[in-house]
């Protein structure tokens, strides 16, 4: 044991709870389709993932009303994932050009734009509808 | 037939990468080998070249930082501090102390997570998954708080010129303290089960020798270079942030063992004493950290505006948890820097592979390769490739190769 | 190497002015205190005749040997500028000094002589400087390409700024890559106009958006 | 009626015929080249079919005895010689019965093998000639009973394969290697002669039943021993004698290699035919047991890192036959040392000397096979060179199964016979001591990794742009070849038939010493 | 072929690093580790793309790897997914306008499913993961 | 005639029911292991029956034969591999119940059985073409070089010490159960015994190429070693070989050192007994795999190939012959 000093750890490890989150099941629902079907009618319970912390940086969200329109938004994204949309001189943000720096909330003068929760976005499509922000 | 000698080849070429699983990252090896031994090597970086500083002079200095943080993804905050270190200089402005002190809490958690990595990476390449388990698991613990502090586990986006982006507030305080204790407590088992194992005892000892000259010679740096008895350390050598302040010293092997050998073990015992130092540092800095405000210019609209007025050149420097980072920037009054060089701690040290892989055996390539703790994101990030490349042997040579490599290794 | 009498700043600085007397086109030490207690670390920064480097490198070496950080260079009109990084350490706490050495050479001519045989660690910035700036480093061991491959154009320096740099032709602008064009834009209720920006910092119409990347293209 | 003159004469006729045919070879070729083939065919087979001929009367009826010039068999001892034999006998027992076979197997293979192989070659008759001649001449040494009638076959064989090691005289260093052969050969005789003629000189005798009857034991005598010891065992090529073998191995055409082995492998008979029958319970067998001990280990070990390195194919089998030859005399070598103990004899003596005896056998067929087809690798491309091949597994699809076969047969890899061999000599030598057992199953591992490297040089890797062209061996090389390999699988499925029918017996008649002399000097 | 849904719970997936900033890298090796644990899906990081049923493909792909992405893919048996981690493969992300890239990885090869994030956290990787398990449910016509 | 159609019809069947226990089993031990692996490492691990679902997968998916490959060598190796994994569990008595082809195996045949498909597997790897899989299929024939010396050692001191006790064909599983060393052997003896089963133990990862002895695969070094070119069904067979050898491996273990049954303590019941002893080898052999691979596996780092030759050549070929001394020293005292 003493040249192998990872044994009497392991061994103990052995009786242990694993360290692992659950999420979202503990192993593979039968099926994925129904078992999302399911969460999302709140039928079964989805095992959260690690807790965020407060400022964690999520998908952006934007207020359309809050907006004026000043572009420093768009200046300072370092991803070129702000468009200006020049009929209204609103804001057109593209989540999947976006690196989630959230440098273009502490920018906005009015607040218009914050970091939400959300972060779990993986989706088929890159332009589908929840991945522009508007 | 037993009058005429055979003809042996004195070496032969293998080839390892772009792609190779020892290998987080592509680069492409040529080892001239004789028999198992390895002779010399070459290698051709640049699998990953994205013209980051070429792009970096087209933007402005705020976004240079986020794009500063994905010159690597290891060392987040690494070029993010050389960078808006080097812009504060030129504009002359002083960094608030609670922010000098915020930084250097954040780059030393990801010290610590960083040789976390390193040493789940090393486990790894030795074939020591169990190790490789642990370190990860532990080093979730770093990341729970660094996401805690910025928001994000990688690429933290905290660093702003003048400052930084994110306060840490009396709340965070006890998990932050949690942390502290939890790789307190571990430090001992930690130290036990890297430092004490036979098997990576064996594998890793007078392996890969750097010897002192040649780390002085060579000019490598961090843990690299601490290995190999170079007493040097940015922190140490050269205050900066709140490393003026606290009271800490050079970590060599030495201390531990006794002695010094610039092998590869040596370069383990660095970096997991260094976990420990980092620890003794941020609870200096949770200590002392001074009230008052985060940035030189909360509004993002001025401080873009004072960017641009700049104009001069300076250096920014940083201990990465790889060794110095540096960043040349010269602003000469517009929005985008008129030049910028990034020298990342891992340019320093790639050069040092040909000496500590001579003489080694194939089997100890990889965690050799390891040893220096290469990533090339930030080595690669300036040649510009733009035709198909032709290095690589054509996959019959390639087979060819190995062959004739078979052949060698039936007579030997 | 490490051990020697620590010299201050000003007397490194004057023992190139001593050595090199006219040679030394300018120096400048600036002193940078960060954190509570403003420990200070300094940068020194000596632009030195073309052919005064090697010398001067030596001059170094002989004080302590110096760690070779990098090389960097700019493209400043007609010359390129080469910025040679040491960091110059006596063995002492907080005692190391950022040494620059400064050359220029002019873009008719942008030859220097390779420093490798005083560092032996300089090759590989050497090597990345002839391909960016395209600069000839004389006399350098090893002088293939390190970054680019061998079947990059010739005549095309990354770094430079003038017609050697990169042609607009080889940029690709990866956002576009499939983004639907059409979408129309959401309404917006009406609302005042925007207040006029206190500080001017910028024109809204400079943001960097379509407009700026389209005129780069064509 | 010709039948039972057939069945009468076997053991002359198994001999005799390959004589006369290599005397009327040179003669049948004057007509043509095709008939030359046929008749060389034709003489191979009529010897083969006789030698399982014999070999089914041997194990029906016994010991076949043939006296030259007696009218029966049982004539052995004249009337008028007061009880000394001074006719020339054969004396066919299960085991001289059983290398017959093994070897007109071999023969047959051989030389369909080289009708295609070596057609090509100028000179063609003289190299039949000596073909024969040789298959003649291991014929003769098997089954004569007789110690200078075995000089001379071991002579006639001597200049046979000397002749044939050199028969691609295009080549100088060829006919440096038969010389060299020819001279190792000779002095080897020349010992023989020394042993015969001490024993002659002391004994007046030249049967060894005679003598095994008559021997004393003296110090002369335990003279001869070593000589006879030394001869044999340096025309077998066990270390520390084995020096010429890879020579002579890897010049000669890959045949005439098989037929090599086979030579050697009748001496390696002969030798333990002299220990047994000759010497027997009066020499001081723990010793010599020892001595054979020592020889088949040091061979074993040797000879496999000795092929380790090689790079000439040839070359490299060869030492991995010298490694073998360590088996055969490390399971006899145990043998002999218990000999005087009947229980142990019993409960492992003769196991392991039919594992030696077997593995003689098996040896001869796999041996031959991987010279074969090595020989046909060599047909294709033209090297013998490892370095030089390459990739010919996608073309020679075949030679490579074959060459498969065999290599698993001389590793020891169940199911191929040299598996069923090795395993009688492993499962009874740890009873004599284990240490033995284990350097034995060690050296079969060596011999495997060796021969994966080789495997892996000759056929495996990317097609060679030098090689494109290379196609399959010619059918008649792959029959030949087929046939070995099929033995070799037969013999591996079924060992235990071959051990009772042949080995078995063949060991009981080494053992058996007294049952020899009886069956010749009539009960005596 | 048509996958059949023991294809999704025994999914191996090769890891192919085209340029990225090694936050996805990182990431993703944090996704195996034992907070996150895939194993328990039966996800499982091979060393050989032959022995890949899906691929995680980072980075925006530099110019110099665009063939061997092309010649992994080709490497990869079918049935397979690819699947794009991060933002700048999916877009570009941080490296919009440079010039020595021939990304995004969808310029390159087919993608199935986009996990945004710079660097996504493993849990989003994990989810992008189940999405594609999800997307071969539907493939095989099966949401039971 | 009837006689012997029934004898061959029990024969085929009979292989047919080892050839799936033993793949059955196989796939569960190494479900068992890579649990109890990941239990270990603080993970959850995948749920017991995922070799199942992987070689569910493996057999759907493409086949893909690399350019360079011998491809009908390529094909073939896997088969064989398979093959001679499950023959070896024909020699091998499972649970209670006697060996399928009535005799009991010979340690020996088993031993060199058990390199067949190793064999099978270097053959793969070269005709695969790759140089990956060369390189992996050099070391693998090294590394059972450097095993077979301590296993050859075990396995002859065993049943030289029970010859020397008066067994009858001590190579015979069928003496080598019924008559366990510790049952001959004296102090001495039980000392050297427990060393040759520790050399075995140590042997075990190397036959079946597991850490700290999986150089011919190492993912670091190797990319997957022996194995890259491998994919869909070849891969899937070569992953069942693994499971049934492992097994055989096992059973090899518990044959020699812990053949006890538990049917003794239920007389009278064969029936239950039957039951009882299956029940009880399956838990040995799960016990056995745990020491010797999972516990091994995970608390070691991969030997370089040079080490693992030093490993077993010297160490724990020393080992065996330490045990063998030991006991002979004992057969002295004791017989
Ligand atoms: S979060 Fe960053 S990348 Fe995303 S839109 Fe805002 S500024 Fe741009
Ligand atoms: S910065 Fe805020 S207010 Fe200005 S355009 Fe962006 S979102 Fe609108
Ligand atoms: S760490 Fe392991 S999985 Fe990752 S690349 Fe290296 S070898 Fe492959
Ligand atoms: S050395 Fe460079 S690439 Fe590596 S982690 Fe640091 S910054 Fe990143
Ligand atoms: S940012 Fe400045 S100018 Fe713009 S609205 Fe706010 S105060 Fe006014
Ligand atoms: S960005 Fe500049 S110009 Fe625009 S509103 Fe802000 S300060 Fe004014
Ligand atoms: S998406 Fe972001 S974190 Fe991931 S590789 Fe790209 S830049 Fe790095
Ligand atoms: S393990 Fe072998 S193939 Fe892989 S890199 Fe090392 S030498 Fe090359």
């Amino acid at each position: 044991m003493a040249l192998l000093p990872m044994i009497p750890e392991l061994l103990k490890q052995l009786f242990l709870e694993p360290a692992t989150n659950k999420f979202p099941a503990k192993y593979l629902p039968s099926s994925i389709t129904q078992f999302l079907r399911e969460v999302n009618e709140g039928k079964v319970g989805m095992n959260p993932p690690v807790k965020l912390p407060l400022r964690f940086r999520g998908k952006i969200a934007y207020e359309r009303e809050a907006c004026t329109g000043c572009t420093l938004c768009a200046k300072v994204c370092p991803a070129h994932a702000i468009d200006i949309l020049p009929e209204t001189k609103r804001m057109r943000i593209w989540v999947t050009q976006c690196i989630f720096c959230s440098q273009c909330t502490d920018a906005c003068p009015k607040n218009g734009l914050s970091m939400s929760e959300e972060f779990l976005l993986a989706d088929e499509d890159r332009y589908s509808e929840q991945r522009i922000v508007e | 037939m037993s009058g005429e000698a055979p003809v042996k080849k004195s070496s032969y070429t293998i080839p390892i990468g772009p792609i190779h699983p020892a290998l987080k990252e592509p680069v492409m090896f040529t080892f001239q080998m004789n028999g198992e031994v390895v002779e010399s090597v070459d290698f051709a970086p640049g699998q990953t070249h994205r013209g980051i500083e070429w792009m970096g002079m087209r933007r402005n200095p705020v976004q240079i930082v986020h794009l500063t943080d994905r010159i690597c993804g290891i060392c987040g905050v690494t070029h993010s501090i050389c960078f808006a270190r080097a812009v504060e200089q030129i504009m002359e402005i002083q960094v608030p102390e609670r922010a000098d002190y915020i930084r250097t809490i954040i780059a030393e958690m990801e010290r610590i997570q960083s040789h976390l990595l390193w040493a789940g990476v090393a486990a790894h390449e030795l074939g020591f998954d169990s190790l490789f388990y642990l370190a990860w698991r532990v080093r979730e613990e770093a990341m729970d708080v660094i996401e805690l502090i910025t928001g994000n586990r990688v690429n933290y986006g905290i660093i702003q010129v003048g400052g930084v982006r994110r306060d840490i507030v009396e709340e965070q305080y006890p998990r932050i303290q949690q942390c502290l204790t939890y790789y307190r407590e571990l430090m001992d088992k930690l130290l036990h089960v890297f430092l004490h194992d036979r098997t990576i005892t064996m594998r890793c000892r007078d392996h890969g020798i750097l010897t002192y000259e040649d780390a002085m010679k060579l000019c490598v740096v961090g843990p690299t270079a601490r290995a190999s008895g170079v007493k040097k350390d940015v922190r140490i050598d050269y205050p900066y942030c709140a490393y003026g302040d606290l009271s800490i010293d050079i970590v060599t092997p030495n201390l531990l063992m006794g002695e010094v050998r610039g092998d590869v073990y040596d370069r383990i015992v660095v970096r997991v004493l260094e976990i420990g130092q980092s620890i003794d540092i941020i609870q200096q800095c949770l200590d002392n950290i001074p009230s008052g405000p985060i940035i030189w210019e909360e509004k993002i609209a001025k401080l873009l505006l004072a960017c641009k007025k700049a104009k001069g050149e300076a250096i920014g420097r940083h201990e990465a948890p790889r060794g110095e980072a540096l960043h040349y920037v010269r602003m000469e009054g517009e929005e985008a820097p008129y030049a910028w060089k990034v020298k990342a701690s891992s340019y320093s040290n790639l050069i040092s592979w040909p000496v500590i892989l001579r003489g080694e055996q194939i089997a100890d390539i990889p965690i050799i390769v390891a040893s220096i703790d290469p990533c090339l994101s930030c080595t690669d990030r300036v040649a510009v490739v733009n035709k198909e490349q032709q290095a690589i042997l054509s996959k019959e040579e390639l087979h060819r190769l190995s062959v004739e490599k078979t052949r060698r290794l039936q007579h030997d | 190497m490490i051990g020697m009498t620590p010299l201050t700043p000003q007397e490194v600085v004057d023992r190139f002015r001593n050595t090199f007397g006219e040679g030394v086109e300018g120096t400048l030490i600036r002193e940078r205190a960060e954190g509570m207690k403003k420990r200070p670390n300094y940068n020194l920064w000596i632009t030195l005749r073309q052919e005064l480097l090697k010398p001067a490198i030596q001059t170094l070496i002989d004080i302590s040997f110096p760690h070779l950080a990098v090389i960097s260079g700019v493209d400043i009109e007609d010359q390129i500028e080469l910025v040679y990084t040491f960091s110059l350490y006596f063995g002492v706490k907080h005692g190391e000094y950022l040494v620059n050495l400064k050359i220029r050479v002019p873009k008719s001519d942008p030859r220097v002589p390779t420093i490798s045989d005083l560092m032996p660690s300089a090759v590989f910035t050497e090597r990345e400087k002839q391909e960016m700036l395209g600069i000839e480093v004389v006399g350098i061991p090893d002088p293939r390409r390190l970054f680019l491959p061998d079947d990059f154009p010739p005549g095309v320096y990354p770094w430079r700024k003038d017609e050697k740099g990169i042609p607009p032709s080889m940029i690709k602008n990866l956002w576009e890559a499939k983004r639907p064009k059409d979408r129309p834009a959401p309404p917006v209720p009406e609302k005042p106009e925007a207040p006029v920006c206190s500080v001017e910092c910028h024109d809204p119409s400079e943001a960097p958006n379509e407009t700026e990347t389209e005129v780069k293209k064509e | 009626m010709i039948t039972d003159f057939v069945i009468k004469n076997a053991p002359i006729l198994v001999v005799a015929i390959p004589l006369i045919g290599a005397f009327l070879c040179p003669l049948v070729a004057r007509i043509s080249p095709m008939w030359r083939k046929t008749w060389v065919l034709g003489v191979v087979t009529v010897t083969s079919l006789i030698a399982i001929l014999l070999a089914s009367i041997v194990l029906t009826q016994g010991t076949v005895i043939y006296v030259f010039g007696a009218s029966t068999s049982n004539l052995t001892v004249p009337i008028d010689s007061g009880g000394i034999p001074i006719r020339i006998i054969f004396t066919v027992d299960a085991m001289s019965a059983a290398m017959e076979v093994i070897m007109a197997m071999i023969g047959f293979s051989v030389i369909l093998y080289s009708m295609s192989a070596d057609q090509e070659r100028s000179s063609l008759e003289q190299y039949y000639t000596l073909f024969l001649l040789l298959i003649c001449s291991v014929m003769g040494m098997v089954t004569t009973g007789d110690l200078f009638n075995f000089f001379v076959f071991l002579e006639i064989s001597s200049m046979a394969s000397a002749g044939l090691v050199a028969y691609r005289v295009e080549k100088g260093r060829a006919i440096e290697a038969a010389i060299k052969y020819f001279i190792v050969s000779t002095i080897a005789a020349i010992f023989f002669l020394f042993a015969i003629a001490i024993l002659y000189g002391q004994y007046n005798a030249l049967n060894i039943a005679m003598l095994a009857q008559r021997l004393q034991f003296t110090l002369i005598d335990k003279i001869a021993l070593i000589l006879i010891v030394m001869a044999l065992s340096t025309k077998c090529g066990a270390v520390p004698m084995h020096f010429w073998t890879p020579d002579a191995y890897s010049l000669a055409p890959s045949s005439v290699t098989a037929m090599l082995v086979v030579v050697s492998l009748a001496s390696l008979y002969a030798l333990f035919r002299f220990v047994f029958t000759m010497y027997g319970l009066t020499l001081s067998y723990v010793t010599i047991g020892w001595v054979l001990i020592t020889l088949g280990v040091l061979s074993m070990v040797i000879g496999v890192t000795m092929a380790i390195p090689q790079k000439d194919v040839q070359r490299l089998i060869a030492y991995q036959g010298i490694s073998q030859i360590g088996y055969m005399l490390l399971g006899m070598g145990v043998g002999l040392a218990v000999l005087g103990n009947p229980a142990q004899l019993s409960s492992f003596g003769i196991i392991a000397m039919e594992g030696g005896i077997f593995h003689i056998i098996n040896h001869a067929i796999y041996e031959g096979l991987l010279f074969l087809t090595a020989g046909s690798i060599i047909y294709r491309i033209g090297t013998r060179d490892l370095d030089k091949m390459g990739g010919l597994g996608h073309s020679m699809k075949y030679t490579m199964i074959f060459f498969m076969i065999g290599v698993l047969a001389i590793a020891g890899v169940p199911p191929f016979n040299g598996f069923a061999s090795k395993l009688l000599i492993y499962e009874s030598v740890y009873l004599f001591n284990p240490v033995l057992a284990i350097i034995a199953l060690v050296v079969s591992i060596l011999t495997l990794a060796s021969f994966v490297k080789v495997f892996h040089s000759i056929f495996m890797g990317p097609r060679l742009l030098e090689y494109a062209g290379v196609r399959e061996a010619p059918l008649p090389m792959l029959i030949g070849m087929g046939i070995l390999a099929v033995l070799i699988v037969v013999f591996g499925f079924f060992p235990q038939v071959v051990v009772n029918t042949i080995v078995a017996p063949a060991a009981q008649a080494l053992v058996n010493q007294g049952g020899y002399l009886s069956v010749i000097l009539g009960g005596r | 072929m048509k996958p059949t849904p023991s294809f999704n719970r025994s999914l191996w997936v090769y890891h192919l690093n085209s340029g990225s900033c090694n936050g996805c890298e990182i990431e993703i090796v944090a996704a195996l580790a034992p907070r996150y644990d895939p194993e328990r899906f039966g996800v499982k990081l091979v060393g050989s793309p032959r022995h890949a049923d899906a691929l995680l493909v980072t980075g925006p792909v530099p110019n110099k790897m665009k063939e061997r992405v092309l010649r992994i893919m080709e490497q990869t048996p079918d049935p397979k997914v690819v699947i794009c981690v991060g933002t700048c493969g999916e877009s570009g992300g941080v490296y919009y306008d440079s010039y020595s890239l021939a990304g995004p990885i969808d310029d390159v090869i087919p993608v199935d499913i986009y996990v945004s994030g710079c660097p996504p956290r493993p849990e989003a990787i994990l989810h992008g993961v189940v999405k594609a398990i999800e997307k071969l449910e539907q493939l095989q016509g099966g949401a039971t | 005639m009837i006689e012997q159609l029934g004898g061959f019809l029990y024969v085929v069947l009979g292989t047919i029911f080892v050839a799936l226990f033993g793949i059955g089993f196989g796939l569960g031990v190494l479900g068992v292991d890579r649990k109890l692996t990941a239990h270990m490492q603080a993970r959850i691990g995948p749920p017991l029956r995922q070799p199942f679902i992987d070689i569910r997968k493996l057999l759907l998916k493409e086949n893909i034969i690399p350019e360079n490959a011998i491809s009908w060598l390529f094909n073939a190796a896997p088969v064989f591999a398979l093959a001679a994994s499950v023959t070896i569990l024909l020699y091998l008595p499972i649970g209670g119940l006697p060996p399928v082809l009535g005799v009991y195996g010979d340690i020996i045949l088993i031993m060199y059985l058990l390199t067949v498909p190793a064999l099978a597997m270097v053959t793969g790897g070269f005709a695969s073409g790759s140089p990956y899989a060369t390189v992996g299929a050099q070391r693998e024939m090294i590394t059972m070089m450097a095993y077979e010396l301590p296993l050859a050692t075990v396995f002859i001191a065993l049943a030289w010490r029970l010859a020397r006790a008066g067994v009858q064909d001590p190579f015979s599983l069928a003496s080598l159960t019924s008559t366990p060393i510790w049952s001959v052997a004296g102090p001495l003896g039980i000392i050297g015994a427990l060393i040759l089963l520790i050399v075995l133990i140590f042997v075990t990862p190397g036959e079946l190429s597991r850490v700290p002895f999986d150089t011919p695969e190492a993912e670091t070094e190797l990319a997957g070693g022996l194995m890259v070119e491998y994919s869909g069904k070849n891969l899937a067979m070569f992953y069942l070989a693994q499971g049934v050898k492992s097994v055989a491996m096992a059973s090899v273990i518990v044959a020699l050192f812990l053949p006890w049954g538990l049917s003794e303590f239920v007389p009278g019941i064969p029936a239950l007994g039957i039951l009882l002893d299956f029940l009880w080898y399956i838990v040995k052999v799960l016990a056995v795999l745990f020491v010797s691979v999972s516990l091994i596996r995970v608390a070691m780092a991969r030997f370089r190939i040079s080490q693992v030759v030093t490993m077993y050549w010297i160490y724990l070929g020393g080992l065996g012959i330490l045990g063998l001394t030991l006991l002979f020293l004992d057969s002295l005292g004791g017989v």
